[in-house]
């Protein structure tokens, strides 16, 4: 099923540079529009079943009255290890051969054993049959399931555009160029702050930013081992140890 | 020619050992008569043989066959299917283990408790010469044998202090 | 054979011994004096060196000092076949003494925990003495004084049987206290086996708890494994069924204790290590397959260090030795039930569980480093030396001479428990049947 | 040692199938009250398949919750019958005669109610069969990598073989009632006895499959609740239960729990059908031993778990720790669970009075396992709650009125099962209550008479 052609070896990774990260929540909004995201009411928040397939955590630093607020967009990891594949035990969620962690809705019976073994908590569950008012009946996006009642979901780096673009590649039988296309989140972000590609090719940007070697490199809770596949670019500033003891 | 099935019942174990040394005595073979109790006297309580069964070989058969189940369900399921989850190996050995073992000891229980049905001579459709008395503390000492031994039979479980000998179909 | 016949014998095999005895005790002298040679030779080398000496000493401790523990759990028990072998393993408390010569060097070696996350506390005196060392002082001497408060307690009766015979006087005289065998004290003896026995139990636990804890996990950096004391502490139990079943046969033939010591002793206690060696594999498995799944990177590295790495040949033989082969030997009954057969399993496992305690102890002390974080590179292996073959040798021979000159003082068989066993079994007849009558008291 | 009666086998009879044969009538008012709470548990059930999990408390951080306590719980208690049972035939120790049936009929039921909690707490638990190895339709057999497809195996292999013990030790009994029944339930009884008569032959095989079956299934015993435990120690999402201990504390604790749980069967039993020449003094003290020295072998295990969580000064699992020890109401929690499982009822047990005591024994077991729960609940729940450093996803959980009607509901399940399985079968081996008369015997030494037991040489 999968439209990867021969000859192709798609990796598809992320890079969230923390220092250009304004909070400005603009990539949690176009996500919730992009994937059929159910809409997350006051109260659905304050029970904290909120579903927000990427969010932007905000954490204080310093004391009153110099105090700064850490801005850390975080989204599914799609590790290497991903902890919540193998609790599974209907394989409705495993790894792909593009380096994505494929949720299977239809395959899902809701024993929340992924969300609990998910370090990074990015994983979402459907407490309740989604509703949209009527008004807003017809934006909800045709390429995306409308997810039931009952089971997981998580950010999926916008396969339905993934594929898009790799079909079209397929019919103009060349290989998917560096930044043709970009998630939701990538594509809204004003700051540039998330750079999204394919990071078997070196020459892409993602490669580029997501080298070893680069100085602000880091990923979330690498002692665990899970090689997440979103790599962190620190900030710079004089409060650089703080903001490490904050988001780490 | 049919046989009979002699029932003598005693109100003693004493009593029912002595029924049992007469049979043994007259010559009768081990397999021929049976004691019936509603307790479980110790072995040999009634000087009769040790009992032979071969109960201890059903477990290893249900072993062998519940292990060989797990590993095809656990390697073939993980080789059918080769998505990577969690990094782990397509053919990851330890769950096959844990898997394994569940069904091992399934099977060595399911087919020991058929092999108890089996070696004790279960079901039974009829009870033939039996008293429900035996239930309530009286012993039971049943003798088949052809029909011309019948009396003699009779007689030898009678001297015992039968407090009753019933004869009925073998 | 009769009460006074018992009696009379035992203390005849106690006090006088033959020539073999003798050749033994020279024998393990010599040995022991080759330990001490090696000991000399390993001075001035620095701790990563010295893990097969802490090895040797954990080994003792695991086998001698847990052995007491199986007269205790046969005592609250209440089981017949107890009786002979109860002094055989509760005598091995005396090899204790022995091990607290071994503890010296390693407190000195013990590396300070400052730098190290850990729940201990800094030591404030003296500057070089943690709380590691000062608990683990304390529990192990308090190990000590327990196993030998409960010998004592256990053979008063038999010391005062040997008074008697050797005309009031003598050491036996010192040793019995003046027991007299008054009602009274024999309620009070009785009442003070279960509370020492006790103990002697939650010690023997305590000191599996730190010494695992103190002297291998914590020099090793992110190793966290709940289980690995209780683990210890299990494999300690099965060395001690081992070591009493091989000492029993030891008596059985050598020492001509035939008639006192029944199969039904042998065959009570295999049942015993078949458990002990299930869960042998359980505790492991625990681990395993915990660190397995987790996948982590310092887990992993600890499943290299400890199990699969440059000590495999070690683990391979402990989990062979102890587990498999013992497991699938020990469920045939007949093998059960053939002391011959059954010394030679547990001798198996003995061995099986010296070099579990070399994987473990080895590879602990040989990193340089215990102050960093997590274990990020495995070292290489760091096979025995000369010194370190003659230090294990001597070590061991000490322990076992230690027992043996033991023997000389305090009866290996309890006289009174033979005379309370001939009280308490008493053949019956049911009709035809001829069945044992098993008296319990209370 | 208080006087025992001697009962003739038609008096054992007699009082032992009193349950079958002529019921209490506080048996059908119990019944019926209990049912009652089941029927509101099926409706709240109801009410999750038709509305969702959103009805329960769940969150977030925190998405396993009281279902899965009570699922472990249960486990606990399931352990002890086939534990208890298996060792003490094995140990051939004679206070297990009055305790192994009722301690096996609870395993069943307890075990089966904790097989329903995970089906109850799935998001489309309609689809529950997924996780067995049979559907062909859909093209893709479960992932054995996931302990949720061990648990399946291992708790039905645990439901099987005990429900095959129970069936075979319970063919004599059958015998004895379908000779003393009539009718249809006299053919009833008749099909099921499959023709014992209790040939010598027959009893042998009685005796030696009791110790093969105990043999084979104390493996399955340790097996369940470590492949249960393992379910949480192997997340390492979740840093406090991601230990190594877990395995054997889990084990360990249900035995705790366990055989706490049979001892206030039996003293219900007692009360309820009046087997007082039964269920006596001797057993129950002979089991308050047994659940002393559990009790303080758990209390290591506890002790480990504990301060290896502390052992490294993890913050992530200090955290949990903290949450245990400072904040309410975890701490609360905390409090009540090491009191009632551990402080209060162990060394109470020390006293010889007390053990022999029914109303004491009674109401220290039953504080075992309010503690028990409480541990389990602190077990899982915390530690969800602080998963990670990330402080900004941490949360709370509190149990919605769905959860607690169904966790009453199946307190209320296991009851009724049980006093219905009383209402079938005598839930006290006769066979064993008649073996106990003939084996009794007495010793004198000098002016005192000692109780004795004989054994084949």
């Amino acid at each position: 099923m999968t439209t990867v052609r021969s000859g192709w070896d798609h990796k598809w990774s992320m890079v969230v540079d923390i220092d250009r990260c304004t909070g400005c929540q603009a990539c949690v909004v176009a996500c919730q529009a992009e994937n059929n995201v159910p809409i997350n009411t006051e109260d659905i928040f304050k029970q904290s079943r909120a579903i927000e397939w990427i969010r932007i955590e905000r954490y204080w630093e310093g004391e009153f009255p110099d105090v700064k607020a850490r801005y850390l967009p975080a989204m599914c990891q799609h590790c290497g290890n991903a902890p919540c594949e193998p609790v599974c035990p209907v394989y409705a969620t495993y790894h792909n051969n593009e380096g994505l962690n494929v949720q299977v809705y239809n395959r899902c019976i809701g024993t929340r054993f992924c969300a609990n073994n998910c370090p990074f908590e990015m994983r979402f569950f459907n407490w309740w049959q989604p509703v949209w008012p009527e008004s807003l009946r017809n934006q909800l996006n045709p390429d995306v399931t409308v997810r039931n009642r009952g089971i997981m979901e998580k950010c999926t780096f916008c396969v339905q555009r993934i594929r898009r673009a790799e079909r079209k590649a397929i019919q103009e039988e060349r290989d998917v160029k560096d930044g043709e296309f970009a998630p939701a989140c990538v594509q809204a972000c004003p700051t540039g702050t998330l750079v999204f590609g394919n990071s078997n090719d070196p020459e892409s940007r993602v490669a580029q930013l997501m080298k070893p070697d680069h100085p602000r490199r880091y990923r979330l809770l690498e002692h665990l081992g899970t090689e997440p596949n979103v790599v962190y670019l620190k900030k710079v500033d004089p409060y650089l140890e703080e903001a490490q003891n904050g988001s780490h | 020619m049919a046989n009979q099935a002699v029932l003598g019942l005693y109100r003693t174990p004493e009593a029912a050992a002595d029924a049992v040394g007469n049979l043994q005595q007259a010559g009768v073979a081990d397999h021929d008569y049976e004691i019936m109790t509603g307790v479980p006297y110790p072995e040999g309580t009634f000087g009769e043989p040790p009992v032979r069964h071969k109960l201890y070989v059903f477990p290893f058969i249900g072993a062998i066959i519940g292990f060989t189940l797990a590993v095809v369900e656990g390697a073939g399921t993980q080789l059918a299917y080769p998505m990577v989850t969690g990094g782990k190996p397509i053919l990851s050995i330890p769950p096959i283990i844990i898997i394994s073992y569940e069904l091992t000891l399934l099977g060595a229980i399911v087919f020991t408790v058929i092999g108890i049905i089996f070696e004790s001579r279960l079901p039974r459709p009829a009870l033939g010469a039996y008293d429900t008395r035996i239930t309530e503390g009286l012993i039971g000492v049943v003798c088949t044998c052809s029909e011309e031994r019948v009396e003699e039979v009779r007689g030898l479980l009678q001297r015992a202090a039968a407090i009753e000998v019933k004869v009925g179909q073998g | 054979m009769a009460s006074e016949e018992v009696a009379r014998d035992v203390l005849q095999r106690t006090f006088v011994k033959g020539g073999r005895y003798r050749q033994a005790v020279i024998v393990l002298a010599a040995v022991f004096l080759l330990g001490v040679v090696g000991f000399i030779l390993k001075l001035g080398q620095d701790r990563t060196q010295w893990g097969y000496y802490a090895a040797t000493f954990s080994y003792l401790f695991t086998v001698a000092q847990t052995a007491p523990v199986v007269s205790v759990a046969m005592r609250l028990a209440k089981n017949h076949w107890r009786r002979p072998l109860a002094r055989a393993s509760e005598l091995f408390a005396v090899v204790g003494l022995f091990n607290l010569l071994l503890f010296i060097p390693l407190l000195i070696l013990l590396p300070s925990i400052e730098g190290r996350n850990t729940i201990w506390i800094l030591g404030v005196w003296p500057s070089r003495f943690y709380t590691p060392h000062i608990f683990d002082t304390l529990m192990l001497v308090g190990l000590v004084v327990l196993g030998l408060l409960f010998l004592w307690t256990a053979a008063v009766p038999d010391f005062a049987a040997a008074r008697d015979q050797r005309g009031g006087q003598g050491r036996y005289a010192f040793l019995a206290m003046g027991w007299q065998g008054t009602v009274r004290q024999w309620r009070v003896q009785r009442a003070l086996l279960g509370l020492l026995g006790g103990l002697y139990f939650m010690d023997v636990l305590t000191t599996h708890f730190l010494i695992a804890s103190d002297f291998s996990m914590g020099l090793v950096p992110g190793w966290v494994d709940s289980i690995y004391p209780a683990f210890h502490a299990i494999t300690g139990l099965q060395a001690a069924v081992a070591v009493t079943i091989v000492t029993m046969f030891l008596l059985r033939t050598v020492g001509g204790y035939r008639e006192y010591l029944p199969m039904e002793s042998f065959w009570g206690l295999s049942k015993i290590l078949l458990a002990l060696s299930l869960m042998w594999f359980y505790f492991w498995w625990s681990a395993f397959i915990t660190f397995w799944y987790g996948r982590m990177p310092v887990e992993q590295n600890i499943v290299q260090l400890i199990m699969f790495g440059p000590y495999r040949p070690f683990f391979v033989t402990a989990f062979l030795f102890c587990c498999i082969f013992a497991i699938g030997l020990l469920i045939w009954n007949p093998l059960r039930k053939s002391p011959a057969a059954l010394a030679a399993i547990a001798t198996m496992i003995l061995v099986g569980g010296f070099f579990d305690r070399m994987r473990l102890y080895v590879s602990s002390w040989s990193l340089a480093t215990t102050t960093d974080h997590t274990l990020t590179t495995v070292p290489a292996a760091i096979w025995p030396q000369v010194p370190d073959l003659l230090v294990i040798a001597g070590g061991l021979a000490g322990a076992v001479l230690v027992y043996l000159l033991a023997t000389r003082i305090v009866p290996v068989m309890s006289i009174w428990e033979m005379k309370e066993l001939r009280l308490y079994q008493v053949p019956r007849q049911l009709v035809r049947r001829r069945m044992l009558s098993l008296g319990k008291p209370d | 040692m208080q006087d025992r009666r001697t009962l003739t086998d038609i008096q054992v009879n007699e009082t032992l199938t009193n349950t079958v044969l002529k019921t209490p009538l506080l048996w059908y008012v119990i019944v019926a009250f209990m049912g009652g709470i089941v029927l509101l548990g099926v409706l709240a059930v109801g009410l999750l398949v038709n509305l969702g999990q959103g009805l329960n408390g769940y969150n977030r951080p925190v998405m396993w919750a009281f279902f899965l306590t009570n699922m472990v719980f249960w486990i606990g208690i399931s352990h002890a019958g086939v534990m208890l049972s298996a060792i003490l035939r094995l140990a051939q120790a004679e206070f297990r005669r009055p305790a192994t049936r009722a301690a096996e009929v609870l395993t069943v039921f307890a075990l089966a109610t904790a097989g329903l909690m995970p089906i109850v707490h799935l998001g489309r638990l309609w689809r529950a069969y997924w996780v067995f190895p049979y559907d062909f339709s859909r093209g893709i057999w479960p992932d054995i990598r996931s302990q949720a497809v061990w648990d399946p195996h291992a708790i039905s292999t645990y439901l099987i073989g005990s429900s095959l013990f129970i069936f075979v030790a319970l063919i004599p009994d059958l015998a004895v009632l379908r000779d003393r029944t009539t009718g249809i339930v006299h053919s009833i009884y008749t099909l099921l006895a499959l023709g014992w008569r209790g040939t010598v032959r027959q009893w042998r095989l009685q005796a030696i499959a009791g110790i093969i079956l105990s043999a084979l299934l104390l493996p399955v015993f340790v097996s369940v609740h470590s492949i249960v435990s393992w379910d949480f120690s192997m997340l390492i999402g979740v840093p406090s239960w991601h230990t190594t201990i877990f395995a054997p504390y889990f084990v360990i604790g249900a035995v705790h729990s366990g055989v706490a749980g049979v001892i206030t069967v039996m003293i219900l039993m007692r009360w309820l059908f009046g087997w007082h020449d039964y269920i006596r003094r001797e057993h129950i003290d002979s089991l308050g031993r047994l659940l002393f020295v559990v009790a303080l072998a758990w209390f290591f295990f506890f002790m480990l778990e504990f301060m290896f969580g502390l052992y490294h000064q993890e913050g992530t699992e200090m955290v949990v720790r903290e949450l245990w020890l400072f904040h309410a109401p975890w701490n609360a929690i905390f409090v009540i669970f090491i009191l009632t499982a551990f402080i209060i009822p162990v060394p109470l047990w020390l006293f010889r009075s007390v053990r022999r005591s029914f109303p004491l024994m009674f109401f220290t077991t039953i504080l075992v396992n309010i503690g028990m729960w409480l541990e389990r609940f602190l077990l899982i729940i915390p530690g969800l709650m602080r998963k990670q450093p990330f402080t900004f996803s941490w949360g709370e959980y509190a149990p919605s009125v769905f959860e607690i009607i169904i966790i009453t509901a199946t307190f209320a399940l296991v009851a009724t099962m049980i006093l219905l399985f009383a209402r079938a079968f005598p839930l006290i081996p006769l066979g064993d209550a008649k073996e106990a008369r003939v084996l009794r015997d007495e010793i004198r030494i000098g002016r005192r008479t000692v109780q004795a037991v004989l054994r084949e040489e």
